[in-house]
Order: C-alpha cells, then sequence, then structure tokens
C-alpha cells in the first residue's frame, strides 16, 4: 500500500514534469525526451496500481497494458526523430 | 529488519528516477541529455524490478536502457546543436531561447494544478479497501489461455485486439519512417575492438531473445523483448560497419515487417472461418498458436525498431531491378 | 540471510548514486561514458541482490539482459560516423 | 557456515563497487577512472556472483549467474577500449 503509494507519486511527479518540458521545451529533441518522461510517470502509476503488496501476486492486466505502451512509445519517438529530420532537411533548402 | 532496508531503497530509487528526468530535461548539451535518459531507464528497470513486474523490467532493460538511446543517438548525428563544445559558456543562438518568464510561470502552475487532480485522483483509487480486479478474472480462467505466465495470457489471449492493435501502430509508424527519406549514413568499418564484441554479443542477443520468447510462457518474458533484443542485434551489426543492419533485401524484408500483422490476423480469420470468435482460441491449441504469432511478432518487431534505427528507407528495402529503375540519387538531387 | 541482502542492494543503490555524480558531471563525453558503463554493471548487481530479496527469479534474466544492452548503449556512444560519408543533401 | 562465507563474499563485492565509484569521482585523469571502473566491474560482480552462487542450490541458477559475470567481464573489456579509444581522438562530447 505505501509502497503503490510512493512509487505512483513519483510517477506523477514524472509526468508533471514531462508535461511541462514538453510543453515549455523548444528543441525537438528535448521535446521528445519530455514526451517520453511523461509516459514513464504514466506507466509507472499504472505499475504502482498493478502492485499489491510484497509476496502477492502483482495484477497482470496494468502491466500488459505498460508493456504495450513501451512498445507504442519507442515506434512513436523514432517516427517522431524521422520527421524531425525530414523538417530539418526542409528547412535547410529554404 | 529488511522493511527498512527496503524503505531505503524505494526513497534513494525514486529520488534517483526524478533527479534524472530533471536533469534529463536542464540538460543544455544534447549528448548529455541522451546519456540522461539512458540511466534514467536503467533505474526505472530496477524500478519495475522493484515493483514485481519483471516483464515490464525486461522490457524497459531492453528498450528504455539501449535501443532507445541508440535510437537517438543516431538521431543527434544529424542535430546541428550536437556539435558545439559542451563546456563553452551558452551560446545565445535560437535553438536555447526560452519561453518568455510569464508564460513559463503560468505553464508551471497548470501543470501542478493538473498533477494535484491527478494525484486526488490516484490516492481516492488506491484507498478503496478492496478493489475489484480483472486479476482475479484472469487468474480463474488462466488455463484456457494455453500459457501460465499471466502478462502473456493477458496480450495474447485476453485482450489479443490490443496487441494486435499495437502491432498495426509499430507497422504504421514503421511505414511513416520508411515514406519520409533514405537511410542515414553508415558507420565505418569495425576496428579490432568493435569486430571482436559484435563476434560474440549479436549470437549471445539471438539466443536470448529466442530463450525469452519461448519462456515468455510461463516464465516473465515474450515476443516484444525478444523483438527488442534482437532490433539491439541488428544495431550492433550496423554500428560495426553493415549499412544493412544484417537485415534481408527486397521481399524478404517486406514479408519481415509484415509478418506480426499478418500471421495475427491470419489466425484470427482462420478462427473466424472455423466457427468461432475472432481471435477466439481454442483452449487445446491457444499454447501452440500463441507461439506462432509471438514468433512472427519477434521477427517484425525486432525488423520495425532495426529499420527505425536505420532512420529511413534503406536501399535493400527495394529490389535490385526496382533500385535500377528507379535510381535514388537521380531523383533525390531534383529540386 | 535476506535481510542481509537487503541491507547489500541498499548499499549497492548508494554506490550507484556515487557513480550518477560523475555522469553529470562529466566533464568529457569518455567520463559520462565510463559512468554509465558502471550504472549498468552496478545495476545488474542489484538486480542479481533483488532476486532473492524479492523471491523472483525472473529477476536474474532482467540482469542478463541489462548486461547484454548496456554494452549496446556503451557501442552506440562511441560509434563513429563514415569519415566524409555522410549523405546528406 | 556457507552463509557466512557467502555473506562475506558479498561485502566485499560491495566494497568492490563503492571503491570503483569513489575512484570514479576522486581520480585525476580519465585513464586513471578507467582503471577504477574496471576493477568495480570485474572483482565487485565476481564477488557478489560468487556469494550468490553458494546461497543457490539450483544449478541452472546458478550457471546463468556465472555466465552473467562472464558477459560482462567480456563486455567492460570491450566497453572500457571503445571508451579509451574514443577518449584518445577527442571526440566527443
Amino acid at each position: 500500500m505505501t509502497t503503490a503509494l510512493l512509487y505512483g507519486l513519483a510517477g506523477i511527479g514524472l509526468a508533471v514534469l514531462g508535461l511541462r518540458g514538453s510543453l515549455a521545451q523548444v528543441s525537438l529533441l528535448r521535446r521528445l525526451l519530455a514526451l517520453n518522461l511523461m509516459g514513464s510517470g504514466v506507466f509507472l502509476m499504472l505499475g504502482a496500481v498493478a502492485y499489491r503488496g510484497p509476496g502477492l501476486p502483482p495484477d497482470p492486466v496494468p502491466q500488459a497494458l505498460v508493456l504495450t505502451g513501451i512498445v507504442v512509445a519507442v515506434s512513436a519517438t523514432a517516427l517522431a526523430l524521422a520527421l524531425g529530420r525530414r523538417l530539418r532537411e526542409t528547412q535547410d533548402h529554404d | 529488519m529488511d522493511g527498512i532496508a527496503l524503505i531505503l531503497l524505494d526513497a534513494l530509487l525514486i529520488l534517483v528516477l526524478l533527479g534524472l528526468a530533471w536533469a534529463t530535461l536542464e540538460s543544455r548539451d544534447p549528448r548529455r541529455g541522451v546519456v540522461l535518459f539512458i540511466a534514467f531507464g536503467l533505474v526505472l528497470a530496477l524500478v519495475w524490478a522493484r515493483l514485481a513486474a519483471p516483464d515490464v523490467a525486461l522490457a524497459e532493460a531492453a528498450i528504455g536502457a539501449g535501443l532507445s538511446g541508440a535510437l537517438l543517438l543516431a538521431a543527434l548525428r544529424d542535430e546541428p546543436e550536437a556539435g558545439h563544445d559542451p563546456s563553452e559558456p551558452e551560446p545565445a543562438t535560437p535553438a536555447r531561447r526560452r519561453l518568455p518568464s510569464l508564460t513559463n510561470w503560468a505553464l508551471g502552475l497548470l501543470c501542478l494544478g493538473l498533477g494535484l487532480v491527478v494525484t486526488w485522483a490516484f490516492v481516492d483509487a488506491l484507498s478503496v479497501a478492496d478493489p475489484e480486479r480483472l486479476a482475479g478474472q484472469v487468474m480463474a480462467r488462466i488455463v484456457e489461455s494455453g500459457v501460465s505466465n499471466p502478462v502473456t495470457a493477458v496480450l495474447l489471449n485476453f485482450r489479443g485486439y490490443d496487441t494486435l492493435l499495437e502491432l498495426a501502430v509499430l507497422l504504421a509508424a514503421l511505414l511513416g519512417i520508411l515514406a519520409l527519406g533514405p537511410e542515414r549514413g553508415g558507420y565505418a568499418p569495425a576496428g579490432p575492438v568493435l569486430a571482436g564484441l559484435a563476434g560474440w554479443l549479436i549470437p549471445g542477443l539471438i539466443l536470448t531473445g529466442g530463450y525469452l520468447l519461448w519462456v515468455g510462457a510461463h516464465a516473465p518474458g515474450g515476443a516484444f523483448q525478444a523483438g527488442a533484443i534482437l532490433a539491439a542485434a541488428a544495431v550492433i551489426r550496423r554500428l560495426a560497419g553493415d549499412r544493412a543492419a544484417g537485415l534481408p533485401q527486397g521481399l524478404a524484408l517486406r514479408a519481415l515487417s509484415l509478418a506480426g500483422v499478418a500471421v495475427f490476423l491470419g489466425v484470427g480469420l482462420a478462427l473466424l472461418v472455423a466457427g468461432r470468435p475472432f481471435l477466439g482460441f481454442p483452449p487445446t491449441w491457444a499454447g501452440t498458436l500463441i507461439l506462432a504469432i509471438e514468433s512472427a511478432a519477434t521477427l517484425a518487431i525486432g525488423a520495425t525498431l532495426a529499420l527505425a534505427f536505420v532512420g529511413g528507407r534503406p536501399a535493400a528495402w527495394d529490389s535490385p531491378q526496382q533500385r535500377r529503375a528507379l535510381d535514388p540519387t537521380q531523383v533525390r538531387n531534383q529540386p | 540471510m535476506t535481510g542481509f541482502l537487503a541491507w547489500a542492494a541498499l548499499a549497492l543503490m548508494l554506490s550507484l548514486l556515487l557513480g550518477l555524480i560523475r555522469v553529470l558531471r562529466g566533464p568529457s563525453a569518455a567520463d559520462r561514458l565510463m559512468a554509465a558503463q558502471l550504472l549498468g554493471t552496478t545495476g545488474v548487481g542489484l538486480l542479481l541482490l533483488l532476486a532473492p530479496v524479492l523471491g523472483s527469479a525472473a529477476l536474474i534474466d532482467v540482469a542478463l539482459v541489462l548486461a547484454l544492452l548496456a554494452v549496446v548503449a556503451v557501442a552506440a556512444l562511441t560509434g563513429r560516423e563514415v569519415p566524409g560519408g555522410q549523405d546528406r543533401d | 557456515m556457507t552463509e557466512l562465507i557467502a555473506g562475506a563474499l558479498i561485502a566485499a563485492g560491495i566494497l568492490f563497487y563503492l571503491a570503483g565509484s569513489i575512484g570514479l569521482l576522486r581520480l585525476p585523469d580519465i585513464y586513471c577512472r578507467l582503471h577504477a571502473l574496471t576493477k568495480a566491474d570485474n572483482l565487485g560482480l565476481g564477488l557478489l556472483v560468487a556469494g550468490l552462487v553458494l546461497l543457490t542450490d539450483d544449478l541452472a541458477v546458478a550457471l546463468k549467474l556465472v555466465l552473467i559475470w562472464l558477459l560482462v567481464l567480456a563486455a567492460s573489456a570491450a566497453g572500457a577500449h571503445l571508451i579509451a579509444g574514443q577518449a584518445r581522438r577527442g571526440e566527443g562530447p
């Protein structure tokens, strides 16, 4: 219970930090890093909900959601990096 | 007595995690930011291990602590910002400009408010004495799922639609990357150290990927982790000078990228034809079908993430005939 | 014994914290890289200790993956591009 | 008795880790630090693994632990070479 609360709050803090960064940063790379940190915060919240204490089996459903989320996040990051590169190339031509 | 040690460990882990996130965002030098982000992924993997989520810890160790770092670093190579010396004082280039301070404060306040609302909701949700969880239903019917690892059962059987759509998202991202331009420049041929490393690391990674795919049925592991590890083998291959990253050419590469979605859909449709619901595995066959889908998904995830590291449409994407017909260097240089 | 191992894990976490200071401080890229490599090894040790403490044998597999992927990250960080071979337009 | 030896080995391993981290912080130049780092990698984890192997009664687990140690050993040697090479080329940041 306390463990779940502790890590859940950490997840929320991480999500807030990432959200603020993704809005306030100007460079594309740092925005992407911030978005990834925000995603990790949300995942951590889900993971905290899934945790049920030492010795007890955790809830597999949120864990499976997180697993799906991690793979989607990395593919979205890869696509965003490719978009950023294309953007820079078109700007260089101007 | 080990209770106190674990609580202190929790506190340190959380402190380090948040500190690394903060430092990542505050880094002026983008390369430093990426290194800190890799360290963040490593600590997050430890956190998942602590939260009794070894399946997630495996994925985070493979993706967060390894692969996304490699992806970001490859992208940094064509980032003009990366060129300057970090020991120099901050140059006042446009890339460094910040938002006006008033907007900045308002933004901070807004995010904080949002965080407080989420905190309230989260604490409220946790304080329910004995919440009704889906876990009970998963455990009650896990025998029918064909696997004994509950996370794999949820991913491939009980919530198979999610995973199918996730593979579709992965494919869509890949198509986007391929459409946006040709691949990034390659790496210098490996020196003796890197060549020696690749010589044992690539077989080791492939073996570990196979092991995790197999073990995923009854213990932590599965297609995502295995796929990410295969992609890491491709990354090493490309770093050692092989531009194609060990991927096959032409039609074989296309088939590999499509394999996950194709086999998943094929199994679903075959079940429909056989008179069962879409992706409703018959319990006796479920184990075999899940292994078939997971094997295809592993290859597809590996190929997709490897192509993401390549960073665009590789020369090998088209067959040799197509390449001759449509010489990309000729086409690209026209205005 | 698990009590002792939990304290050992805590000590290793402290060591990880010290290594992180070098990642933050740098100053050179190689310093950060070394610290990142030490972080990987410390993480592997921590996972191996946590496996008996938390009673989860799967954490040994996590340690294996971390050991393999940490060196991939180091290789990516030291990767050299083709000299002058950037086909940028 | 076995537990005592295992505990001593693990404690010694942790000391090497701490020494490596402190060395990384305190030593003056990069090649010295590289030296401190490889000590921690090789000996710290090696002692830790030796202690844990004594504590387990599952042969498969023991073999996996030793395998991980060997992997880290080979990886850290190669990694240290790559990092030293980069430091010598003066590339960066």
